[in-house]
Parts: C-alpha cells; structure tokens; sequence
C-alpha cells in the first residue's frame, strides 16, 4: 500500500489526531497527538489493511528552541506482509512529558519506552516496569537532553565517588615495588 | 525440556535469586541477568543492561557527519563494516547521494564478509558456552584469515572504517581478491568441518533442540530481528525487504527455521553462511568497472569554503564544530535507514536541522530488543539453557548499550 | 619472624645473594604462569579472545584465563570503563590476591579514548594502579603479546614482593 | 530402532566423528606464529604509532598548521599551537598528539594537505607510564625517524595518504604524488 493511501486510511479514522503529514527521502511520517495514540497504534495493528506487525523502533527526540512543543516520541512501522512503512511522531509538550504506553499491543516496546524514559525523562503511562536502563538507578538528569552537557554534571555519579573513595583508601595497602 | 515436577515430601524449599554477570565469561561482555530460581529452573529472569553505555548518540551530536562514522564501528565491533555501511547508507539518503555501481558491489561484499565472520564468533562462542571447545579454535582460525584480509585491504582488523559517505574509501586491490577467492573457494568446507562437530553431537542436540522456543507472532511482537526471527519462520530479511546497495541485483536466499529454537537459529545461520559465500561469488563476478566515490559525495572535513582562523593560540575543543556549523547544509529533515546486519535489523534514524551536524541520532540496535526478549526465552528452563539463550541471540553489548 | 623485623630492619650479611636468587626462582615462575581473568568489556576483548585462539596462542606462554577473580593474577581490562560498571571493576579487582597486576588494553581503558562522554571514565587508573599501558584501538594480537611480555619484564625485575623482610 | 541407530547410540559414532576429524588436523601444519620469534609480515598502510614526516631538505617537520586533522579529528587527540597572523605563513609551536587518546581511524592521514603526518606500521608501544605515549613534536620526528630506519627504499610510499577514490584533480598538490623521499645519508 501506497502511503498517501496509508495516511487517507488513518485521516478517515481519527480526523482530529493528525496534526502535520511530512515526506522527506521517500519516507511519510505522520505528526499526532498524544491523547489517543494507543488507539491509533492499536488501529494500525489491527487493521488487515494496515496490519503494521513489527514496530521497528521506538525513541524520543528533543526539540528544545526549534519546535513549540518540545519532544516528540517516534514510532516506526513496517508491515512484513504488505511491505509498507510509516513513521508516526507524537507531540509533548515540556510540561506534560507524559504518553501512553504501546506495550500492549508490541512487547518488543517495552525496553525502547523504558530507554526513552532514561534518556529523556518522557514518562510512559501504564508500563509494567518504568525503570532507568542504561544508566545507574540513582543517576541525575536524563543525558539526552539538549541542555545535558555532553561531559555530564561537575560532580561525579556517586557510584564512581565511593569507588574513588575505596581507591584511595585501599592505596595504602598495596605493595609497590621499592626502588 | 519437559520438567516434571517431583514429590515434595515436606521438606521446606523456597526460590533463590542468582545473580549471573556483570563480569561472566558466557554472557558476552557485561551483560547481568538476575533469576529467580526454583530448584535448577529459571522461573523469572530480569536482564540488567547498561554496563557499557557510552554515550554513542549524545557524541554523535557533537561531531561531524564524517566524524560520527568511527564511532559506528565500536557499536557492534564483531561486524564493523555492517555498522559503518548503514550509517553511510542512512547518511546518503539524507544528502540524496547515490554512491557508484562499482562501491555499491565492493560495500555488499564487504558486508557478507564481516556477517561471515561475525558468524563465525558467534559460533565459536556460542559452542564454547555450550560445552563444544574444538569448535572455538576452528572458527578462530578462519575468523583470523578474514581479519587478515581486512588488514590487506585497509589497515586495521576490527575497526575498519572502511566506507565513506557516498562511496568507499580505497579500491580492492588484486592482492586482496586473489586472497578473497581462495578463501570463498576454501570457506565451504570448513563449514563442513564445524558441522562435523557439531551437527549431530548428541549433546549438541539435547542442548540446543527445543530450548527457548518462540512462535513466529511472538517473535514478530517482541521486536526480534535477523536469524533470531527467522529461525521462528518469519521471511523478514532487510537484504529483500528494503533493498539497500547491490542486494536488488544479487540473487539469493532466505533460510528460515520452522521450531523457533536454538537448533534452528544455529541452523539459520550456518546456512547463511553459505549464502554469504554466495552472495560474495556474484559479486565478484559481477563487480562493474569505474569509480568507488560519488561525486558529490563531501570530504572528511565537510569541505568548509574558506578558512575563518583564530589567531596564535587555537584551542581545538569545539572549534571543529563551528566550522561545520556554518559553512556545511545538509537538507533538512528526518529519515530511517536500516540495513541488516549480522544481528538484525541494524538501523539509523537522523534528524538532520541542516547543519552539519545530526541534531540526533538514533541507532535501533538489535542487541538491545533481543536483550529484552530473555526473560521471555528462558522462562521456565534450567539455568545452563540460560547460556544457550544468550548464546542464540548473539548479543554483543557495545551495540546494545550504546 | 616477619613480624620482629618488620619494625627494625636486621642486614644479616651474606643473605643478599641467596635471596636474590630466590627472587629470581620466584619471579621466573611467576611471570611463567601468568592467569589473566577472562574479563571482556567491548572490542579489545574480541583481540584478547584474537589472541587466545591458535593463531596466536597466549598457552605458549603459560597464559591461561580464569575465569575467577580469586585465582588470576592479573586482571585484563579489556574495553571502555563506564561509570556503572566501575564498581564492579573494582569490586573484582578486591577480590583477587595479592601479587595482582592491572593492564589497561586500548585507547578507552588507557584514557577514555573516543568517548569522552558523561557515561565513561576517563582512564582506569583514576581508580586502579594500571602497571602497563597497552595503545591501540584495538590493538593488535601481537601488540597485546607485547604488553603481557612487558608485564613479564616488570615481574622480573621485582625484587620486594617475595622478600618483604629484608 | 533399527540397528544402525543402535550401533551409532553404542558407539558414540558421531562424535567419534568429531574426533576423527580433530585427529586429522593433528597432522597438519599448526597455524601459531610463535610470535616474539617469528612475527606476520604488517600489511602495509597498517594503521599503527603516528609520526610526523621529516623533510629531508631541511630535516624539519612539513606540517604548516592548517589545522584540519585537529578538525576531523573524532576523539579530537591532537593538540595544535602555532604562531603568526592571518595572511602569513603559520609556524608551528606545538603539535602534540595522546596517543591514547587516539582510535586509530586514519582521518589526520587522509585529510592532511602535506603528507606531513602519518601512522606507522609499528604497533609495539606499550608503557608503564601514561606519559610515556603522549607524543609532542620531537617525539613524533623521533618516531618517523625510527620508522625510516627500517625502510629499505629511498622512497616511502603509504597508499592511504592518497585515497583512491577521490579523484586526482580534487587533491592538494603535494597531495598527489604521495610519497615521500627518504634522505638515506642524513646524520641521525
């Protein structure tokens, strides 16, 4: 299926959601809003046209300054039968970071949504286990962030100041070689 | 395995949580698993990750587009080419360049090369864990001529660097194809020979067969990718789906499992390895002559018109960047590549704002979904099938952290 | 014994030739069987496995990995150091005995190489005494036998570890 | 079962299978390079230690600080200091490199307009210091130095200083013959 017919399908369906249809290199993305994603997801899985199986990839962006909204969570689509793509970017605002979760209808989302979550501080409703997963538990800020620094905070994690802690202590008990 | 459960005959038992990694020699790199066991049998598995995050995608927003491309190699160093051909490949859509027929053929055999030779690790890992040790140093062996050829062709083993933004970087050379067609011609018996191993070794068998089974809707729910997906069945093959390079002209085949295990992922890959073999052999014979980069494809440094200089004293950290800043358009947008690589489904999702910078990056690795999908492929299995688990899904952590 | 001198150091003469040769003894078979951990963190690891396998053969020289911290000598750290996995590190290196030996392969264990992120450390000898420093990205098979018979040197020319009480 | 399925349970038949073919390679020539004794030829343009080209007519560096490796640079390793004003020839003051910083990727080499720095085949260059490879400009000459040592031709050809897939004309002029000449009788 072409994706103008792609786009009509779901225009027809949820007249209100789509905000924006882009093109860019061959490839649609649609931009909707955030309310009734898990309905517009679940359609684009259920229905025998559509039939989008595998959801390639799940990730946040920033769009801190250039966009009125500030992230966006994008979800690519590919149907393995029909051979058709779409890319589908849901809008949030900076004080409202917060979105359905697509866990239900993909299982494979599960670790993207948590991933998106670490790295963005986007707080997915409804997870099952909505925990940091690259990062440490008590890590500070989401390093994603157009405003994170690229070195990360002055202070070291204080996982890594304990260990500095211990090495130090520990330095005096280790046998060098005199001279 | 079918578990039977045994008489309790009063005697107290509960669940114990084993902690298996971060440092342990089957879990490929530092990947921690905490299971929940009752007895010998896994009843819950929750995998830790993130021992390896480096910060791939925030770096990458700091540097140049050419700049980024070392970067790619250190996600999945077992296959470097593959990782720095898909993000060439997603960067080139984005710039609209198409790279000449001839670099098209020289990328797609250099990809079958490095998913041989990713294989071969896989296997050689993969049948250490297991019990099989023979079968380590055999891969190794040809694993080495593979590297060697690396080496001949652009001076580093693992991290290649190799392609460039609408092109490659370097010709093959004659010595190098001359070397490359005693190993193609070579390469099919040694699978022969890995097969001998362990194609019917009983314990092999008993291991491998009907351990961390998945349905092919199950698979495709999960996320699951490359052989780990078509050992369940599922014909989803980026090389056939969305054709990138010279796949479009190359014929080959798709081989698909039809149990969902660990035998059939092992037998997924054996034989594609073969078609690797055979996919390099029409490559070689059909590579056209002519030139191996685009010409509009940019320079290293993003060819920056003119130099704008500090005088005396220059401090170099950061100053790239205003240079590419402002001198280098790239059109604005946002695009998804993938490419398959020996893992799976390897893509790359870049928002470009026009500068010459991504203003982000997004790798879809497949490590990292496969990561996800253990606790559902070991559940309920004994804790050494843990290790065949891991094993089937060839994770390497650089790529699933980042 | 050891515990009398330690306080007063006693010069019995003579002594100096013997138990220099027992050094020598000592360390020749120290640095002959050197038990590397298997302890892979990213691509240097695939090297290090490189250099284990036939073609290289780190057996010849009495290298066998271990993959117990509590019976290694020396700990291979083989691969970018993250800050959440700098705790293990040194978690691990606790565990192993006395004599132990740290050798940092490639540019991200030597100084954080290409990531200088906020998720990687600088250089693993901000928390560990590296003894050799081995360059390359990753390096060679060779490159690596290079430092462990660097390693070898080091242990050879020791002269303190065995004959604390002099 | 039939028998034979019984004689290869009995006799362990396939992995005496296994064996056989273990026992096979037992007689062929090992594939080990006893390496401190015997080393694999590097292939050349191997990309190894880095060292600055020593011009054989005034035995100084060719580097002319345009800063572009420092620019392409992508764990940004090189370190450049030089004087003079825009419009001026530049002299160079400092030209360091963390050579463990570095991941080797060839980029400074590619990009250079002078062939002036390069990555040698020598990989052997473990340290038990840190400092020991931070390499500063004599350091790096000294390397270049070594390097030549051992090259037998009064020419160095390196095949990635000219990367064959960019066209001839679109390189520097100093660029396109890519070699350099090596001064044999030079006192060092």
């Amino acid at each position: 299926m072409r994706s103008n017919e792609i786009v009509n399908k779901l225009k027809e369906a949820f007249p209100e959601e789509i905000i924006e249809v882009c093109s860019f290199a061959n490839q649609t993305s649609m931009v909707v809003k955030k309310q009734r994603i898990v309905e517009v997801m679940r359609f684009l899985h259920d229905n025998p046209g559509l039939n989008f199986g595998h959801l390639q990839d799940l990730c946040g962006v920033d769009y801190k300054d250039t966009k009125p909204y500030r992230f966006e969570v994008v979800y690519q689509l590919f149907s393995i039968e029909k051979e058709h793509a779409i890319r589908i970017r849901a809008m949030l605002p900076e004080d409202d970071a917060t979105i359905d979760t697509v866990t239900p209808i993909w299982d494979g989302a599960s670790w993207h949504e948590r991933e998106c979550y670490d790295m963005f501080g986007i707080v997915f409703k409804g997870h099952p286990d909505l925990r940091r997963i690259l990062m440490p538990e008590d890590w500070q800020g989401h390093p994603l962030r157009k405003d994170y620094p690229l070195k990360g905070p002055k202070e070291y994690w204080k996982g890594f100041q304990e260990v500095l802690r211990k090495a130090d202590e520990y330095r005096q008990y280790e046998t060098k070689v005199l001279d | 395995m079918e578990i039977t459960e045994g008489q309790n005959i009063g005697l107290h038992t509960q669940e114990l949580t084993l902690n298996m990694g971060p440092q342990h020699p089957a879990t490929h790199g530092v990947l921690r698993l905490i299971l929940e066991v009752d007895g010998e049998v896994v009843k819950n598995c929750i995998p830790h990750v993130g021992y390896l995050h480096r910060g791939v995608e925030k770096l990458a927003e700091y540097r140049a587009y050419p700049s980024v491309m070392p970067l790619t190699d250190r996600l999945d160093y077992i296959s470097s080419m593959v990782n720095n051909i898909g993000y060439c490949i997603a960067v080139e859509r984005l710039m609209g360049i198409e790279p000449p027929p001839r670099a098209k053929y020289i990328r797609t055999l250099l990809s079958e090369l490095t998913r041989i030779s990713s294989h071969l690790l896989w296997l050689a890992t993969h049948a250490l864990d297991i019990g099989a040790m023979t079968v380590f140093l055999y891969c190794f062996r040809e694993r080495e001529w593979l590297l060697e050829l690396f080496e001949m062709l652009i001076g580093a083993r693992l991290t290649v660097s190799y392609p460039r933004i609408g092109g490659v970087r370097c010709d093959v050379n004659r010595e190098f194809l001359c070397n490359l067609k005693e190993f193609i011609k070579e390469f099919p018996d040694r699978i022969v020979q890995y097969e001998t191993l362990i194609d019917q070794n009983r314990i092999w068998l008993k291991r491998t067969k009907g351990i961390g089974v998945i349905s092919a809707e199950e698979a495709v729910r999960w996320g699951l990718t490359g052989a780990t997906l078509r050992g369940s069945g599922v014909n989803y093959d980026v090389r056939k789906k969305m054709p990138y390079d010279a796949y479009d002209e190359i014929d080959f085949d798709i081989p698909l499992g039809s149990n969902g295990d660990v035998y059939d992922r092992y037998r997924c890959r054996m034989e594609e390895m073969r078609q690797s073999v055979k996919i390099i052999e029409q490559c070689l014979d059909r590579m056209p002559e002519g030139p191996i980069l685009a010409e509009d494809a940019p320079d290293l440094d993003m060819n920056p018109r003119g130099h704008r200089m500090l005088d005396g004293e220059f401090s170099v950290w950061g100053a790239g960047l205003a240079f590419t800043d402002e001198f280098v358009t790239t059109p604005k947008g946002e695009l998804y590549s993938a490419v398959e690589a020996p893992k799976g489904e390897l893509g790359f999702y870049i928002v470009s704002d026009g500068t010459g910078r991504p203003y982000r990056m997004r790798l879809r690795s497949p490590s990292f979904i496969h990561a996800s999908a253990i606790p559902r492929l070991c559940k309920g299995h004994y804790i050494a099938d843990v290790i065949a688990v891991i094993g089937t899904i060839d994770i390497v952590m650089g790529e699933c952290d980042r | 014994m050891t515990k009398d001198v330690t306080e007063d150091v006693k010069v019995i003469p003579g002594t100096n030739a013997f138990i220099s040769t027992i050094d020598k003894v000592v360390n020749w078979g120290r640095c002959g069987s050197l038990w590397p951990m298997t302890f892979g963190l990213a691509c240097c690891a695939i090297e290090m496995m490189a250099a284990g396998a036939a073609h290289y053969d780190l057996d010849r020289f009495g290298i066998l990995f271990r993959a117990s911290p509590r019976q290694s000598d020396v700990i291979i750290i083989a691969g970018t150091v993250t800050y959440k996995m700098a705790p293990v590190i040194r978690k691990v290196y606790d565990q192993m005995p006395e004599p132990r030996y740290v050798i940092a392969v490639g540019s991200c264990a030597c100084s954080g190489g290409i990531f200088n992120t906020y998720s990687t450390v600088q250089g693993v000898d901000s928390f560990l005494p590296v003894d050799v420093y081995i360059p390359g990205c990753p390096p060679r098979p060779e490159a690596f036998f290079e430092g462990l018979m660097k390693l070898q040197d080091k242990i050879r020319s020791e002269e303190f570890k065995w004959s604390r009480w002099r | 079962m039939t028998f034979r399925d019984i004689a290869y349970k009995v006799f362990f038949i396939e992995i005496l299978k296994g064996l056989a073919l273990t026992l096979k390679v037992f007689f062929t020539k090992p594939v080990t390079i006893k390496y401190p004794h015997e080393r694999r030829p590097v292939s050349p343009g191997f990309r190894g230690r880095h060292a600055m080209v020593r011009d054989p007519k005034t035995g100084k560096e060719r580097c002319v600080a345009c800063m572009k490796c420092a620019m392409v640079c992508p764990s940004q390793c090189i370190y450049i200091k030089y004087t003079g004003q825009e419009g001026e020839s530049r002299h160079l003051v400092k030209y360091e490199i963390e050579a463990y910083r570095c991941i080797y990727c060839g980029y400074c080499v590619e990009v250079c307009p002078m062939n002036a720095i390069v990555l040698t085949e020598h990989y052997e260059y473990a340290s038990y210091k840190r400092e020991d490879n931070y390499f500063d400009k004599d350091r790096l000459l000294q390397n270049w130095d070594e390097h030549v040592r051992n090259i037998k031709a009064d020419k160095y050809f390196n095949k990635f200083w000219r990367p064959l897939g960019i066209d001839i004309g679109r390189l520097p002029a100093n660029k396109r013959d890519a070699v350099v000449e090596i001064n044999d009788k030079r006192s060092d």
